[in-house]
């Protein structure tokens, strides 16, 4: 693994992707090790708020110089970071976290489920899994979203099969990304999702039922993002190699799991 | 050669500067980023005699110039800790100094008398202080008579000199002190984290799980270097300052309260690089100012 | 229409925001930025019986977050008092809260008798938690049978209502909440500010000449949120709240914390259009939530 | 007097004047009612730093729509104030305390004296009274510095007779200002001084001792700026109308005080 690092980050280029959401790519060495579904921590310059904002790593460029995010602004550090132009520095801590297993699925047929804010990491997650050196027989990505405000689908268009599903049925299936699995039939033997607790659950439940692997990246408060605080953490089933008392650190064990493994 | 090697219960540190329990690990987690041979100590997070699961979560949430934790003293209990955490400090040169929580006077001497022959360990830092744990540990230290009490039953059994861990949340942290001081405490450290909350009002919740957690950073640091003063003032036993440390000189002035050591805590999860920052800083002002000794600034200003 | 006024001991408020003692004189001189008429109250500046010439300069510094102040109660004395700052007050349509300080429990119960048939003086607020005064004061606010015992003298001669300015450098508020509820005040408020202190490593001497000085500030609002909260649970008696507030939200906070109304202290010096922008900002949020009555949101975190 | 305000103002220009003493010009409806001597507040937006920084008006432009500010780099706040752009906005509190009275020059000899970073105000006060409608009999300025690092000279040469100390000797007269005013035999009615303590000292003793006006800008910490807080008094010779406790607020009654009724 590589060496995590704080370090200063070039802003290439930020563009608002969606009502509050931003898409924005960083210049920085740390592009060159990344997983799918890691993450950095973003710091405000705001010395008010002196932790890392987690945000996921949505893509990185294909010379791997750059790392892109994709962000909603629901506080003051997401507020700050909308203003940062081409040109700014901002600093980083990564790369963090574990990443999906793609190699996993390797000769399966992959289904990327996000919801919400969870979606950024899987563009990444589905573009990996269809250039991996041992493929996967599919790539599916299924996307949940409140409304027709969807973003990135595009891009999942593009490296995946794309299915939507939207609460109030604009586009897609109505209801939820499991709705959308069982409406369209959709052929899965490993699911890789991220999102919202409630479709979580969602997914490890349906997983469960049908006998499928998923791994899931799960989200939680966070202070110093590289294990030693143990703010972090989540149930797992069985007791866990680092706490002896069955809670992992989502930022260090984490944050993708087997559903198997974790108490949600 | 300038020199900033200080001593503490006869036990030598290259330098006054250590990580302050919890916020560290045993180390591992930062050796990404710090070299652990530069620093006077590495102070480990709190461990008890068996496992302890700690509190649901939220447990961290931030505020204005900080941050507010409940972790709940998660630790993997002595043995894991003596075995795996111990064993990985063994690959360093620094001092290694074991934080020490129970929720009885047994259990922290069960920890204490398993770690009596660990060669690893230099001296034992007993917490109680935690406020985030409903039974023992902070009672311990709000009350004079049970720090007193608690701190003698250890001393008779502790086989490494042992530094007892100040809660802030008290009327007089000079009585406190004394009290440790009068038990045998061969020094003390202070502050651990104040009492604080947060409510989210938007979801009208806490913001952490436990309600309440415990205030660190910057925002604390005149609180500490008061308390640190008034302790220097009350006792004559070595004092290992802490609260809100960024940089060397909070580090400086912690010292001139009066604190032989220093601790860095939460800043650490700002800036990775801190402690080591710390050390060159405080080299950097003695360079700066001609000192020649950093115990020469030990409580200069009075 | 939204229903923004709370009461308190039988005195009704427009609106829960106050300012903080201390922090806002007698009105005068915020009135450029500020219509006094929209507050729920003004909070005036500690007065004792005699003139005080306070502490000697420096009496402030900043630190992170926040700032420490050692004024040491400088005041007029309650003749000049009355005749000047309650007179300029006549002018004002908002309520009139007089901050009382006093060395011996005699000079409290001397300015409590001066004022007593002023009848612009809604409420009294008896300062016991003054840290920058080294006789009474504080050491009223840190006892709880000293504080039972002051207020109770103070309550026999009073004929405005009182609240007790409880300190925060005390090992248990609770205790100290209580105190004050038994001997008989009609309302406590709190936190006054957190002893601290701060160096100068370049100059080697203390940032303030009193050396220890009280912090303020958003540093100090986890610490306030929690102490109210633990009041709220101990007494039935209202709260007016306080530490750091900054805007609407901060105020909510408290009161969903359990305070009954709320004050703003040190960031009128960072924004001196605070308190009226804290009185807007609340009635926003009730607005987006469809709160009717501010008086629903009190305590509502539990 | 003019309501004081808490305002944004627009940077006009930011340029080095001497190793560590910047020079900014600001835009801002409060130039209208400067007397000179009066000073601002200046937030830094840094929010680990919440007080405002007093620093003083050294000239209005002759519109009266802008005002100049000139700053030594003491701490945090003065050095963000360096990186401040035309075009910048910056948030200011102001006006703020009592100004010099010019107007008691009228007709008199008057002098400025000024060292170090209390030179700056004396520039206004310098063309104020040599633009008075009852002008100012002389205008001397007496101008103390460490070296032959001068800053602002060269503009009280034009509205001014200027006479230079300093301590080195390296231009004028070598000393202080005091020095300097014996050397030259400066005539003098009335003084108007900023600057370090000491010098403020040896100007009251100088002018006591020659019977002379001497109005002196004392500076002290402040919080508010506004006479709200009572942080920044000076000892007074007798009971002020305020304190009743011979406790002046530097912020308000002052800065400038008639060298008689204070106690420094
Ligand atoms: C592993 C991981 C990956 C994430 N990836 C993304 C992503 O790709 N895009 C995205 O928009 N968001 C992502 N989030 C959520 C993101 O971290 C928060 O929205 C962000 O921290 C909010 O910061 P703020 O200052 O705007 O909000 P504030 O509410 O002002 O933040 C206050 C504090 O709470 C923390 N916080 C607030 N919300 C969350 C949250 N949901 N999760 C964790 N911490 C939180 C902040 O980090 C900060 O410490 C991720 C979270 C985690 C844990
Ligand atoms: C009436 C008045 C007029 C002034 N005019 C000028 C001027 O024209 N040019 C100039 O360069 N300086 C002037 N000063 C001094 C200037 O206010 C300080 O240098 C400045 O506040 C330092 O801020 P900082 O953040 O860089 O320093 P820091 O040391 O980081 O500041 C920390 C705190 O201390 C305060 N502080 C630090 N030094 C002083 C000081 N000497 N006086 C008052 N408060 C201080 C700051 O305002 C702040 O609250 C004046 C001071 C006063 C009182
Ligand atoms: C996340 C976290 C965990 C902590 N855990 C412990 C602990 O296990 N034992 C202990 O004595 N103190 C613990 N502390 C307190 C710190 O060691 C330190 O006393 C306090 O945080 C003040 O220093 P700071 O402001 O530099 O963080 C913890 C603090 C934090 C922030
Ligand atoms: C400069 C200053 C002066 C103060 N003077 C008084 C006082 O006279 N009486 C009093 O009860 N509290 C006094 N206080 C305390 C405040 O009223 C308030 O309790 C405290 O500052 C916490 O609130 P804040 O963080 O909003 O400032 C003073 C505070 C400051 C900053
Ligand atoms: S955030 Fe500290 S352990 Fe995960
Ligand atoms: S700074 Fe507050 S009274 Fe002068």
């Amino acid at each position: 693994m590589a060496k995590k690092q704080k370090l200063q980050a070039k802003v290439l280029s930020q563009r608002i992707l969606a009502e509050g959401i931003y898409d924005m790519w960083l210049e920085t060495p740390l592009a060159k090790d990344v997983c799918p579904g890691q993450f950095v921590g973003v710091f405000p310059t705001n010395k008010s708020t002196l932790l890392p904002r987690p945000i996921s790593i949505c893509e990185v460029n294909e010379e791997r110089t750059a790392i892109r995010l994709v962000y909603r602004v629901v506080g003051s550090g997401t507020a700050e970071f909308t203003f940062y132009q081409p040109g700014d520095y901002i600093m980083i801590l990564g790369i963090l976290g574990n990443g999906f297993p793609v190699k996993e699925a390797a000769g399966k047929k992959a289904v990327v489920m996000g919801g919400g804010i969870g979606v950024p990491p899987l563009l990444e997650t589905a573009k990996s899994l269809s250039s991996l050196e041992e493929k996967a027989a599919t790539v599916s990505a299924v996307m949940g979203y409140r409304n027709k405000e969807t973003f990135l689908s595009d891009e999942f268009e593009k490296c995946s099969n794309l299915y939507i599903a939207t609460e109030d049925g604009s586009i897609g299936t109505k209801g939820n990304v499991i709705d959308a699995m069982n409406e369209m039939n959709i052929d899965c033997d490993v699911i890789f999702a991220c999102g919202p607790m409630p479709m979580l659950k969602a997914i490890k439940t349906y997983a469960a039922a049908k006998g499928i692997k998923a791994y899931i990246s799960l989200e939680e408060r966070m202070a110093c993002g590289v294990g030693a605080c143990l703010g972090c953490v989540c149930k797992t089933k069985n007791v866990d190699d680092h706490s002896h008392v069955k809670n992992a650190r989502i930022c260090t064990d984490g944050p993708v799991f087997d559903a198997d493994d974790i108490d949600i | 050669m300038r020199n900033t090697s200080v001593e503490i219960a006869g036990v030598k540190f290259k330098n006054p500067v250590m990580t302050a329990s919890g916020t560290f690990g045993s180390g591992m987690e930062y050796s990404d980023f710090v070299d652990l041979n530069k620093l006077g100590a590495v102070v480990t997070k709190g461990v008890a005699n068996v496992p302890w699961e700690g509190n649901p979560v939220p447990r961290v949430t931030e505020v204005y110039g900080g941050m507010l934790n409940a972790i709940g003293l998660q630790n993997p209990g002595v043995e894991v800790f003596a075995e795996r955490d111990l064993r990985f400090l063994d690959k360093y040169d620094t001092r290694v100094i074991v934080n020490v929580c129970g929720k009885s006077v047994e259990d922290y001497l069960e920890v204490v008398e398993r770690l009596g022959d660990e060669k690893r360990v230099d001296m034992l830092e007993i917490n109680v202080s935690c406020p985030n744990v409903k039974e023992g540990a902070i009672a311990f230290g709000q009350n004079k008579d049970a720090l007193f009490d608690i701190t003698k039953r250890i001393k008779e059994k502790a086989k490494q000199p042992i530094i007892m861990k100040l809660s802030p949340n008290v009327t007089s942290i000079s009585e406190m002190a004394k009290a440790a001081e009068a038990a045998g405490a061969d020094a003390i450290s202070l502050i651990n984290t104040i009492t604080g909350m947060k409510i989210d009002i938007h979801k009208r919740k806490f913001a952490l799980a436990n309600k309440t957690g415990g205030l660190s950073g910057p925002a604390i640091k005149p609180v500490a270097v008061r308390m640190v003063y008034e302790a220097a003032h009350a006792v004559n036993i070595p004092i290992i300052g802490m609260g809100g440390i960024a940089n060397g000189s909070d580090a400086i002035e912690f010292i001139m309260a009066g604190a032989t050591a220093v601790a860095v805590g939460a800043m650490n999860f700002h800036d990775p690089y801190a402690t080591e920052k710390v050390v060159e800083e405080i080299e950097s002002y003695m360079e700066r100012y001609d000192v020649s000794d950093i115990n020469s600034l030990r409580g200069i200003v009075e």
